[in-house]
C-alpha cells in the first residue's frame, strides 16, 4: 500500500503547491502539472503490478479512538485505480495549455487543488473497505467535483449546473448512507465484508437504496439529471475526468455492495439490467436532440452507463441462475467497457475541449470544417467516434461483444431471464446504431463540410499539452481494438471479487476470443492495405482536378445550405418522439414577400421534467404551507408552549 | 382538612376569576397583588415546621410579591401614561366563563396525580394548577404588554405555590429562584415596557408582529 | 481453404454479374431489350480508367469512404460460406463482428458524404444512418434465433453444410417468416426499391446514389463494387434459407448455389418492376414489418423448443 | 476553586459597566484569555468546588465550558474588529452583558443542584436581552420583547418540572441532597411519574431555550437582531447551556430506567424541529435567519441523537461540539457580510467569493461544514447519528430526519450559491481585516482537525460524557 499512499499524497501535494506560487502563472501550472502527473503515474504503475498478480493489500489507521479507516486493494479495486489514474494522468497533462487564462490565477490554482484532491478521493473510494472511509472520501468526491463544475461561476447555466449536481450528489449519498445503515442495522459492524448473513430482504433493500444512491452518481436514467449539466459547465479537463472516471465510481459500488453481500435471488440483477437499457436507449436520443457539444457528450455518458449497467446485470443474472459463463461474461464485459469508455470519454471531451477553446462556441450547428486546420484534433476525434460506437477495430467493440456474447448465453435461460436477454441484446444493437448515426452527425457536421460561422473559420492547433493526451488515448483506442488480450485479462482479475462464489475463471476460451477480434481486425487491416495499393495505382499518373461540390444545378451554394445537425436528428426524434418531447418555435412564412424568420428547436428531458412537477413543486407547495406557523404573534407563541405541555402530559 | 388553608386557596381562586374580568391595568394590579399576598402567606399557615430565618425569608417575599412589584408596575404606567384597557383577545364574560372552566378543570386533573401525603389540603393542587394556566390564558388572551406580565407574574405565583407547600426539601433557595426570578425578570420587562412605549408610543403587542416568515 | 479462398475470389468477381440481372429483369418487365449480362463490368473498367475531380470543401475522408466500404464488404464475404462449403474464416460470434463491420464501411460512406458540404448528400446520409437501425434490430432478432436453433453463432454454423436445412426442420413454417423479414432488410440495405430506388434522377428521393454524387473515377468504381459485393452478401444468405438442400457433390452444389442466387436476384428485379418507391416516411413503418416478422418467429419457434 | 471561573468574568463585567470604551474593549480580550486558562485548569487538574452541593465538575460540564471559553475568546478578538466599524451606541452596556453572558453560562455548565442550574438558566436569558436589543430600533426591541418573555416563560415551565422533581423524592421517601449527580445515584427510588411530569416540563422549558420547536419561535428573531458576536455567543454556547439541563435530567430519567419514555420524547422534539427548519430555510430570504433555523436543525439532531442513545448519543456529543464551533464562526462571518452588504435580505448580497474573497471562504467553509459534509466535523456527527437510529431501528423516524435534511440542503445550498456567486454590483462597505477573519477560520480549522485527530484527554471526557446517557460504540 505504501506506493498507493505516496500516489495520494504526493497528487495532494501537488495541489497545495499551487497556492504557494500561483502569482507565477506558468510555474504553478508547470509544478501542479508536474507533480500532480508524476503522483497518478506510481500510482497507475502500482495500480497495473496489483492488478496482475492479484491478492489483496491492506491498510488500516485507527480513526477518533475508536474507530478506524480502512482501505484495501484487491483485483476490483486496482482494475478501477487503473482507469483513474490514467485518465486523471493525461487530463492534467492536458490541462497545461487548456487553463490559459493568466487573469484568474488563484481560481485556477484552486481549481488544480480541487482537481488532485478530486483524483486522490476517488482513489480512496475505489480501495475503501469500511462504511466511514467509505462514505469520507465518496463525500470529499462530491464536494471537490462540485467546485471543479463551478469553475466558471459567473454564468447563471453553469451555476444552476452546480447547483444541480451538488443536490443530487448529497441526496445520493444519503441514499447510499441509508443503505449502509441498514446494513449496519443489521451486522453491527462498519466493514462491508460481513454483509453476507444478513437475510434476503435486507440485502434486497440495502442494493435497491444504494443503486438508488449510486445510480445517481453514475448517471442512470432517471437520476441523470445533474449530468448534461455539469458536464457543460465544467472545465473540459474535468469533464474527462468526470465523465471518464469519476461516474464510474457509482458503478464501482454498485458491483462491490453486490459482491459483499452475494445476494442470489435474480430480481436486482433484473432491476439493473432494466435500468441498463432505458438508460442506453434514451441516453443515446437525447444525444442525438442536443446542439450543444458537450451536453451531446454528456448525453452519452448516460448511454454508456446503460451499456456497462447491461453487462452487470447479464453478469449478476448469471450468478443468480448458476450460469459461470455468462456471468464472466457479462462482468468482464461490463467492467472493460468501464475501461474502454473512460478512455474514448476523456479522449472525446479533450477534442472538444480544443473546439471550443478554437472557436469559442459549444453549439454544434455554428461549427463545421474543423477537419481541414486542426488534422490531429479531427482524426482523434474521429477515432474516438468510432470506439464509442462501438465498430470494430476499436475498442469500444469489444466489450459490447462481450456482452453480446454473456446476452446470447441468457437466451438460454428460462422465462424472465431469457425475455431480458433478448431484450438486451436487442437494445444493445439499437443503441450501437443510434450511437453510430449521432457521431456521424458530430464528425460530419463540426469537423466536415464548410464553416457554418465566422468563429470556426480561423482555427489552429499547436499546443502539443493538448495534442499528446489525444494521441495516446487515440492510440490505446486502437490497441485494445485490435488487440485486446492484455485488456480482456485485465478486467478478468477484477471479476473474481465480485462474489461470483467460485474460484479462478478458465482463461483459454477467452484467449481464443482475443485471437480471433484480433485475427479479424488484422485481415480487414489487411484488405484496406491492399486497396490503398490498388488506388494509388489506379490513379497514377490520372488527371486530379478540384471543383466546389456540384449543388446539384444550383450553382451559388453556400455554407448555410448545409445539413445541418438538427436537420441530421430530425426524423431519428421523430420515431422516438413520445420519449423525447421536441419543443419547437417556427412562425410559419406568409406573403409574397415573407419576413425574416428563424427556427429553435430543444428536446425535452423526460426525467427532468417529471422530476420537477411530479416531486419537487408539491413539496415545496406544502412547506410553503407550513411556513405560516412562524407568524410572529406572541400570543400563539405562548400557545405552543402550552401546547406541547399539555401533549406531553398525556404521555406522563 | 385545613380550614384557614382552604380558606386561602379559595380567596386566591377568587382572584384568579377577579383578573380574568377586571378590564383596567390599575385593578388587574391590584388584584394581583392581592393574589401574591395570599400566596406567600400560604406557607406561613400550611403547618410546616419553619425556622425564624424560613419565616423572615417568607415574609420578605410577601412584602415583594405584594408590595414592591406592584407598585413599580403601577408606577410605571402612571410615568409613562399608558393607555388603561387592557385590550382583550379574548372578551371579559368569555374569560371569567373560561376562568370558571378552568377551575373545574383543574380540580378534575388534580385528582389524575397521587397528591404527597404531606399536602395538607385538597383545594392546594388545584389552585395551583389553575393559577398556572390562568397565567398562561391571561399572556395569550391579553394583548397589552402590561396584561401580559401580569400574566407572567401570576404564573409564577402558581410555580410559588407547588414549589413552596408540596416540598419540604430546598424550601429556601426555591423561593430565592423565584425571587429572582418575579425580581430582575419583571424589572427587564418593565424596561422593556418603557422602551416600547418610547419607540411605539404604545404597549399594544399587536404592533410588535413585524419580525415573521 | 484453398478452395474457400478460391470461391471468395469468385464470388467478389461474380458479384457484378448477378447486379446485371436484374437490370435484365427490369428491362424485360419494361419490354425492352435492356443493357448486356456484363454491363456492370463494362462499368467499372471504365470507371477505373478515369481520373478525379474532388470537391474543395472535403478532406481525406472522402477519399477513404469508398476504399473502408469496400473493404468492410470484401472482409465480410470471407465469412460467408458459399454453396455450403466452409468459409475462409469463421470463429464464434464472427456474426457480430460482420454485422459492426458493415457498420463501419456505413459510418465512412456516411462521413464521405457529409465531407462535401452537400444539403442533398447531407440528407442522403441522415436517411441512410435511421433507416438501418431497424434492420439491425431485425438482424439480431433473426440471430437470436438461428442462435436458438443451432446454439452457435457464426455463418459457417448456420449456412454450412445440411444446417439450413436443419434449422427448417427445427422451427419449420416460422422460417418463412425469417426469409420474408430478411429480404426486406436486403432491399433495405442495398437501397433497391421499395425503400431507394437506384434508378432516380430527383436527388431529393434518393438514399444511397445521393450520397456518392461528389465521388467520380475509380472512388465510385470502389463504392459500385463494395454495394454488388454486400448484395451479394445478402443475397447468397437468402439463396441459402430458400434452398437448404445440397447434394454430396461439390459441382451440383455450386450449380444449385448460383441458381438460388438467381432466383433470389431476379425476385429483387420484379420488385423493383412492380413497386413504386414509398414515401421516406413510409420506409420505418415497412421495415418495422420485418422487424415483428423476425419476432414473431422467434418467439414462435422459442414456444416450440420450451 | 470552581467558582472561581464564572466569579471573574462577573467582576470584570460589573467593572465594564462603568468604564469607558478604550478600557472595554481590552478587558473584553484579558477576560476571555483569563477565562480560558481558568476554564483549561479546571478541566485538566479536576478541583473540588467550594460549595460541593450546588457546583460540580461534570465530563458534559467540562465540554461545553472549554467549547463556552474558546469561542468567547475567538469572539472577543473578532468584537474588538467589529465595533470599530459598526456604530453601537452604548458600548458599555454591550460589553458588560457579554461579560455577564459569559458569566452566567460558565455558571450552568458547573452547577450540580437543579435549583442552581435553573437559576442559572435564567440568568443567561437576562444577561443576553440587552444583547439583542444593543441597535436600538423597533424590530430589535420586539425581539427582544420576544425573546425575554418566551424564555421566562418556558424557563418557569422548567423551575415547576424541577420542583416536580423534588416532589418525586418526597413520594419516593428520598432523602438526598436535589442535586443532578446525587438524584442520579438514587434516581431507582423517585417516583416515576412525578419524575415523568417533571422530566417533561423540564424538557419543555429548557426545550425553549434550546430552540426545540414548536417552542423555538423566538430564536430566528433574537439570533437575527442581535449584533453578530452576540448572535455567536447564543447560537454557538446558549443552546448548549438549555441542552446540558436536559442532558442531565436525561441522565436521571436514565439511570430510573425510564430511558424509552425520555428517549421517545427527545427524538420526537427533535424530528419535529428538524422539519420544522426545513420548512423555513427552503425559502429563506435573510442569511442571519437561516443560519438561526439550521441552528434549530442542528439542536434537533442533537436531540435525536440523545434520544437514539448508542452511537446516536456519541454522534449528537460530536455534533454539539462541532455546531458551536461552526455556527458561531457562521454568524461571524455573516457579521461581515452585513458590514459589506449593509442588508440582511440575500438578494441583496451577491458575489461574495469576488467581492469579498476572505469572508468567503469563511462563509462557503462553514456552510459546507454545517450541512455535514466533510473533512467538517459535523459530517461524522450526523453520519453516527444516523447509522446510530438505523441500528436502533427507528426506519421510519430516521427516514423523515434523512428527508428534510436533504430538504434543508437543498435550501441551504441554494441560498449560500446565491450570496457567494451571483452577480450583483453592490459596494461593499469593509476592508477584511485579519481580525475580522481569523476567529472564523480558527473555529473552521478547529472543527476540521476534531474530525480527524481528538486528543486523548478530550477523547476521554467526551466518552464519560457518552457513556453516562448509556451511549457509545
Amino acid at each position: 500500500m505504501n506506493s498507493f499512499f505516496l500516489s495520494t499524497a504526493l497528487i495532494c501535494f501537488g495541489g497545495l503547491v499551487t497556492f504557494l506560487v500561483w502569482r507565477q502563472f506558468v510555474l504553478m501550472k508547470a509544478a501542479a502539472v508536474s507533480i500532480i502527473s508524476i503522483g497518478c503515474t506510481i500510482g497507475l504503475v502500482d495500480a497495473v503490478v496489483k492488478l496482475l498478480n492479484p491478492g489483496s493489500y491492506t491498510a488500516s489507521f485507527e480513526y477518533l479512538s475508536l474507530f478506524s479507516l480502512s482501505f484495501q486493494i484487491d483485483g476490483l479495486s486496482a482494475f478501477f485505480l487503473v482507469a483513474i489514474y490514467a485518465v486523471s494522468m493525461l487530463a492534467t497533462i492536458y490541462s497545461f495549455h487548456y487553463m490559459n487564462n493568466a487573469e484568474k490565477a488563484l481560481r485556477s490554482a484552486a481549481n488544480y487543488f480541487f482537481f488532485s484532491l478530486l483524483i486522490v478521493s476517488m482513489a480512496l473510494v475505489v480501495t475503501a473497505t469500511n462504511m466511514i472511509s467509505f462514505m469520507l472520501s465518496w463525500e470529499i468526491m462530491s464536494l471537490s467535483s462540485f467546485f471543479l463544475v463551478i469553475y466558471d461561476y459567473e454564468s447563471a447555466e453553469n451555476r444552476k449546473a452546480g447547483y444541480l449536481y451538488f443536490v443530487f450528489s448529497h441526496v445520493g449519498a444519503m441514499f447510499i448512507l441509508a443503505a449502509f445503515g441498514i446494513l449496519y442495522g443489521y451486522t453491527g459492524s462498519f466493514s462491508f465484508s460481513s454483509g453476507s448473513a444478513i437475510p434476503d430482504s435486507a440485502k434486497l433493500m440495502v442494493l435497491i437504496l444504494s443503486f438508488v444512491g449510486f445510480g445517481s452518481k453514475a448517471g442512470v436514467f432517471p437520476f441523470h439529471v445533474w449530468l448534461p449539466h455539469a458536464h457543460p459547465a465544467a472545465p473540459s479537463h474535468i469533464s474527462a475526468v468526470m465523465s471518464g472516471v469519476m461516474i464510474k465510481t457509482g458503478i464501482y459500488g454498485i458491483v462491490r455492495l453486490y459482491a459483499s453481500l452475494n445476494l442470489h435471488t435474480p430480481l436486482f440483477g433484473e432491476i439493473v439490467l432494466v435500468a441498463g437499457m432505458i438508460s442506453g436507449i434514451l441516453g443515446v436520443v437525447y444525444a442525438l436532440g442536443q446542439h450543444d457539444l458537450k451536453r451531446l457528450l454528456a448525453y452519452h455518458s448516460v448511454e454508456n452507463i446503460g451499456i456497462i449497467l447491461i453487462g452487470i446485470g447479464l453478469g449478476m443474472l448469471g450468478v443468480s441462475f448458476g450460469n459461470p459463463i455468462m456471468a464472466v461474461l457479462g462482468f468482464s464485459g461490463g467492467l472493460l467497457h468501464v475501461l474502454n469508455h473512460s478512455i474514448f470519454k476523456s479522449l472525446l471531451f479533450m477534442g472538444a475541449g480544443m473546439v471550443i477553446q478554437k472557436t469559442g462556441t459549444r453549439t454544434i450547428d455554428m461549427l463545421g470544417g474543423l477537419l481541414k486546420n486542426m488534422k490531429i484534433t479531427g482524426i482523434t476525434f474521429l477515432v474516438g467516434s468510432l470506439a464509442i460506437s462501438g465498430l470494430p477495430p476499436f475498442n469500444g467493440f469489444v466489450s459490447e461483444f462481450i456482452i453480446y456474447l454473456g446476452g446470447f448465453k441468457g437466451v438460454a435461460l428460462d422465462k424472465t431471464a431469457f425475455v431480458l436477454s433478448i431484450l438486451a441484446i436487442v437494445s444493445l444493437a439499437i443503441i450501437g446504431g443510434l450511437a453510430l448515426a449521432c457521431f456521424t452527425k458530430v464528425v460530419g457536421v463540426v469537423f466536415q463540410g464548410e464553416p457554418r460561422s465566422a468563429s470556426a473559420v480561423a482555427v489552429d492547433e499547436k499546443e502539443p499539452a493538448m495534442l499528446v493526451p489525444m494521441l495516446v488515448l487515440a492510440g490505446i483506442c486502437i490497441i485494445i481494438g485490435v488487440f485486446p488480450r492484455m485488456f480482456i485479462a485485465m478486467s478478468l482479475m477484477a471479476v473474481p471479487v465480485s462474489g461470483l462464489g467460485y474460484g479462478r475463471i478458465p482463461m483459454e476460451p477467452f484467449i481464443q476470443m482475443t485471437a480471433n477480434i484480433s485475427l479479424a481486425a488484422t485481415l480487414f487491416f489487411i484488405i484496406l492495405l491492399v486497396l490503398i495499393a490498388l488506388r494509388t495505382v489506379l490513379y497514377r499518373g490520372k488527371t486530379i482536378g478540384t471543383a466546389g461540390t456540384w449543388g446539384c444545378g444550383f450553382t451559388q451554394p453556400t455554407p448555410k445550405m448545409q445539413y445541418s445537425g438538427t436537420s441530421y436528428a430530425a426524423s431519428i426524434l421523430e420515431f422516438f418522439r413520445p420519449a423525447a418531447p421536441l419543443q419547437e418555435d417556427h412562425p410559419a412564412i406568409h406573403g409574397r414577400f415573407p419576413q425574416k424568420t428563424h427556427y429553435l428547436s430543444h428536446v425535452d428531458d423526460i426525467a427532468e421534467l417529471h422530476m420537477m412537477r411530479v416531486v419537487v413543486n408539491p413539496f415545496l407547495w406544502l412547506f410553503d404551507r407550513l411556513r405560516w406557523i412562524q407568524h410572529g404573534d406572541i400570543h400563539l407563541y405562548i400557545g405552543y408552549i402550552l401546547l406541547a405541555i399539555v401533549v406531553l402530559l398525556f404521555f406522563v | 382538612m385545613n380550614i384557614p388553608v382552604d380558606l386561602t386557596l379559595s380567596l386566591v381562586l377568587l382572584s384568579v376569576l377577579f383578573s380574568f374580568g377586571s378590564s383596567r391595568l390599575p385593578g388587574l394590579i391590584k388584584v394581583i397583588a392581592f393574589q401574591g399576598v395570599v400566596v406567600s402567606i400560604v406557607p406561613l399557615i400550611i403547618g410546616h415546621d419553619m425556622t425564624a430565618g424560613g419565616i423572615l425569608f417568607t415574609l420578605a417575599t410577601l412584602m415583594i410579591r405584594g408590595i414592591v412589584i406592584p407598585f413599580c408596575i403601577y408606577f410605571a404606567i402612571k410615568k409613562v401614561a399608558i393607555r388603561r384597557e387592557v385590550e382583550p383577545i379574548v372578551g371579559y364574560h368569555a374569560s371569567v366563563l373560561a376562568g370558571l372552566g378552568l377551575i373545574v378543570a383543574a380540580m378534575v386533573v388534580s385528582h389524575r396525580f397521587n397528591a404527597p401525603s404531606i399536602s395538607a389540603s385538597v383545594l392546594l393542587l388545584p389552585t395551583a394548577i389553575a393559577l398556572l394556566v390562568a397565567g398562561m390564558f391571561l399572556l395569550m388572551a391579553r394583548r397589552n404588554a402590561i396584561a401580559m406580565v401580569l400574566g407572567y407574574i401570576m404564573m409564577e405565583n402558581g410555580i410559588y405555590l407547588v414549589g413552596t407547600t408540596f416540598s419540604v426539601r430546598a424550601l429556601h433557595i426555591v423561593e430565592f429562584g423565584i425571587l429572582l426570578d418575579v425580581l430582575a425578570g419583571v424589572m427587564i420587562m418593565a424596561v422593556i415596557l418603557q422602551n416600547i412605549k418610547q419607540t411605539f408610543d404604545d404597549v399594544d403587542t399587536a404592533l410588535l408582529r413585524t419580525l415573521k416568515e | 481453404m484453398i478452395q474457400s479462398i478460391l470461391l471468395w475470389v469468385l464470388a467478389m468477381l461474380l458479384a457484378p454479374f448477378f447486379s446485371a440481372v436484374i437490370l435484365k429483369v427490369k428491362a424485360f418487365f419494361g419490354g425492352k431489350k435492356g443493357p448486356p449480362l456484363l454491363i456492370n463490368y463494362y462499368t467499372l473498367a471504365k470507371l477505373f480508367k478515369k481520373g478525379s475531380v474532388y470537391s474543395t470543401s472535403t478532406t481525406f475522408i472522402f477519399k477513404l469512404g469508398p476504399m473502408i466500404s469496400l473493404g468492410a464488404a470484401v472482409t465480410v464475404l470471407l465469412f460467408l460460406p458459399f454453396a455450403g462449403q466452409p468459409p475462409v474464416f469463421s470463429f464464434r460470434g464472427d456474426l457480430l463482428f460482420i454485422l459492426y463491420l458493415l457498420g463501419l464501411g456505413r459510418f465512412f460512406t456516411i462521413a464521405a458524404a457529409m465531407d462535401t458540404a452537400s444539403p442533398f448528400e447531407g440528407m442522403g446520409a441522415a436517411r441512410e444512418a435511421y433507416f438501418p437501425i431497424i434492420c439491425e434490430a431485425t438482424l439480431f432478432m433473426i440471430l437470436i434465433l438461428f442462435y436458438v436453433l443451432t446454439g452457435e453463432l457464426s455463418l459457417a454454423a448456420y449456412f454450412s453444410g445440411t444446417q439450413p436445412f436443419g434449422m427448417w426442420q427445427m422451427a419449420g413454417s416460422p422460417m418463412l417468416f425469417v426469409v420474408i423479414a430478411f429480404f426486406i432488410i436486403l432491399l433495405a440495405e442495398n437501397s433497391r426499391v421499395p425503400v431507394d430506388d437506384p434508378a432516380t434522377h430527383l436527388e431529393l428521393t434518393m438514399i444511397h446514389e445521393v450520397m456518392v454524387l461528389d465521388h467520380s473515377g475509380p472512388d465510385l468504381g470502389f463504392i459500385e463494387l463494395g454495394s454488388f459485393c454486400k448484395l451479394f452478401f445478402y443475397a447468397s444468405i437468402v439463396a441459402r434459407l430458400i434452398i437448404p438442400f445440397e447434394s454430396g457433390y461439390m459441382a451440383l452444389d455450386l450449380c444449385l448455389f448460383a441458381a438460388s442466387l438467381l432466383i433470389v436476384y431476379m425476385a429483387v428485379g420484379v420488385m423493383e418492376s412492380v413497386m413504386a418507391r414509398y414515401r421516406m416516411d413510409r420506409v420505418p413503418k415497412f421495415l418495422l414489418t420485418s422487424f415483428a416478422l423476425a419476432f414473431f418467429a422467434t418467439v414462435i419457434t422459442l414456444e416450440f423448443l420450451k | 476553586m470552581v467558582e472561581f471561573v464564572f466569579l471573574s468574568p462577573f467582576v470584570t463585567g460589573v467593572i465594564a459597566f462603568f468604564i469607558p470604551r478604550h478600557l472595554g474593549r481590552p478587558l473584553l480580550v484579558f477576560t476571555g484569555a483569563l477565562h480560558l486558562v481558568l476554564s483549561v485548569l479546571v478541566w485538566l487538574r479536576q478541583p473540588e468546588p467550594l460549595f460541593k452541593s450546588y457546583f460540580a465538575v461534570t465530563p458534559e460540564g467540562m465540554l461545553s465550558l472549554l467549547v463556552i471559553s474558546l469561542l468567547f475568546f475567538l469572539i472577543s478578538i473578532y468584537t474588538i474588529g467589529y465595533l470599530k466599524v459598526s456604530d453601537i451606541k452604548s458600548e458599555h452596556i454591550f460589553t458588560g452583558s457579554m461579560l455577564l453572558f459569559l458569566s452566567t453560562m460558565t455558571m450552568v455548565t458547573l452547577s450540580d443542584h437543579i435549583m442552581v442550574m435553573w437559576i442559572a438558566i435564567e440568568a443567561t436569558t437576562l444577561a443576553s436581552a440587552p444583547l439583542i436589543y444593543t441597535h436600538r430600533t423597533s424590530v430589535s426591541l420586539e425581539a427582544t420583547w420576544k425573546y425575554v418573555l418566551i424564555c421566562s416563560v418556558g424557563i418557569a415551565m422548567a423551575l415547576l418540572g424541577s420542583v416536580l422533581i423534588t416532589i418525586s423524592m418526597d413520594v419516593g421517601n428520598v432523602d438526598a441532597p436535589v442535586s443532578f449527580s446525587a438524584l442520579t445515584a438514587v434516581a431507582t427510588r423517585l417516583d416515576p411519574m412525578w419524575l415523568k411530569a417533571g422530566f417533561a416540563f423540564i424538557l419543555v422549558g429548557y426545550g425553549t431555550k434550546m430552540g426545540l420547536a414548536p417552542m423555538h419561535t423566538w430564536l430566528p428573531d433574537a439570533h437575527s437582531e442581535a449584533p453578530s458576536p452576540a448572535s455567536a455567543l447564543l447560537s454557538g454556547v446558549l443552546l448548549n447551556c438549555a441542552y446540558l439541563g436536559i442532558f442531565k435530567t436525561n441522565k436521571i430519567m436514565l439511570a430510573a430506567g425510564l430511558g424509552d419514555f425520555s428517549g421517545l420524547i427527545l427524538m420526537g422534539f427533535g424530528l419535529i424541529s428538524i422539519l420544522a427548519a426545513s420548512t423555513f430555510i427552503l425559502k429563506q430570504t435573510e442569511y442571519k435567519r437561516l443560519l438561526a433555523y439550521s441552528s434549530i436543525e442542528n439542536m434537533g439532531i442533537i436531540a435525536f441523537g440523545t434520544g437514539v442513545g448508542g452511537l446516536g448519543a456519541y454522534g449528537a456529543m460530536l455534533c454539539l461540539i462541532h455546531h458551536s464551533l461552526i455556527k458561531s464562526s457562521l454568524f461571524l462571518t455573516s457579521g461581515n457580510i452585513l458590514l459589506g452588504y449593509g442588508s440582511r435580505l440575500i438578494e441583496k448580497t451577491g458575489s461574495l467569493a469576488n467581492r469579498m474573497p476572505r469572508t468567503f471562504v469563511a462563509f462557503f467553509g462553514g456552510f459546507t461544514a454545517i450541512s455535514g459534509l466533510p473533512p467538517f466535523g459535523i459530517f461524522i456527527g450526523e453520519l453516527f447519528v444516523i447509522l446510530g437510529a438505523f441500528k436502533a431501528g427507528h426506519y421510519i423516524s430516521v427516514t423523515v430526519l434523512v428527508v428534510s435534511l436533504c430538504a434543508i440542503f437543498a435550501g441551504f445550498a441554494n441560498q449560500a450559491m446565491r450570496i457567494s456567486f451571483n452577480m450583483s454590483e453592490v459596494t461593499i462597505g469593509l476592508t477584511e481585516k485579519a481580525n475580522l477573519v481569523w476567529p472564523q477560520y480558527v473555529l473552521l480549522l478547529t472543527s476540521l482537525v476534531l474530525c480527524f485527530w481528538i486528543p486523548d484527554t478530550l477523547y476521554q471526557t467526551i466518552m464519560s460524557a457518552v457513556t453516562s446517557v448509556e451511549g457509545g460504540f
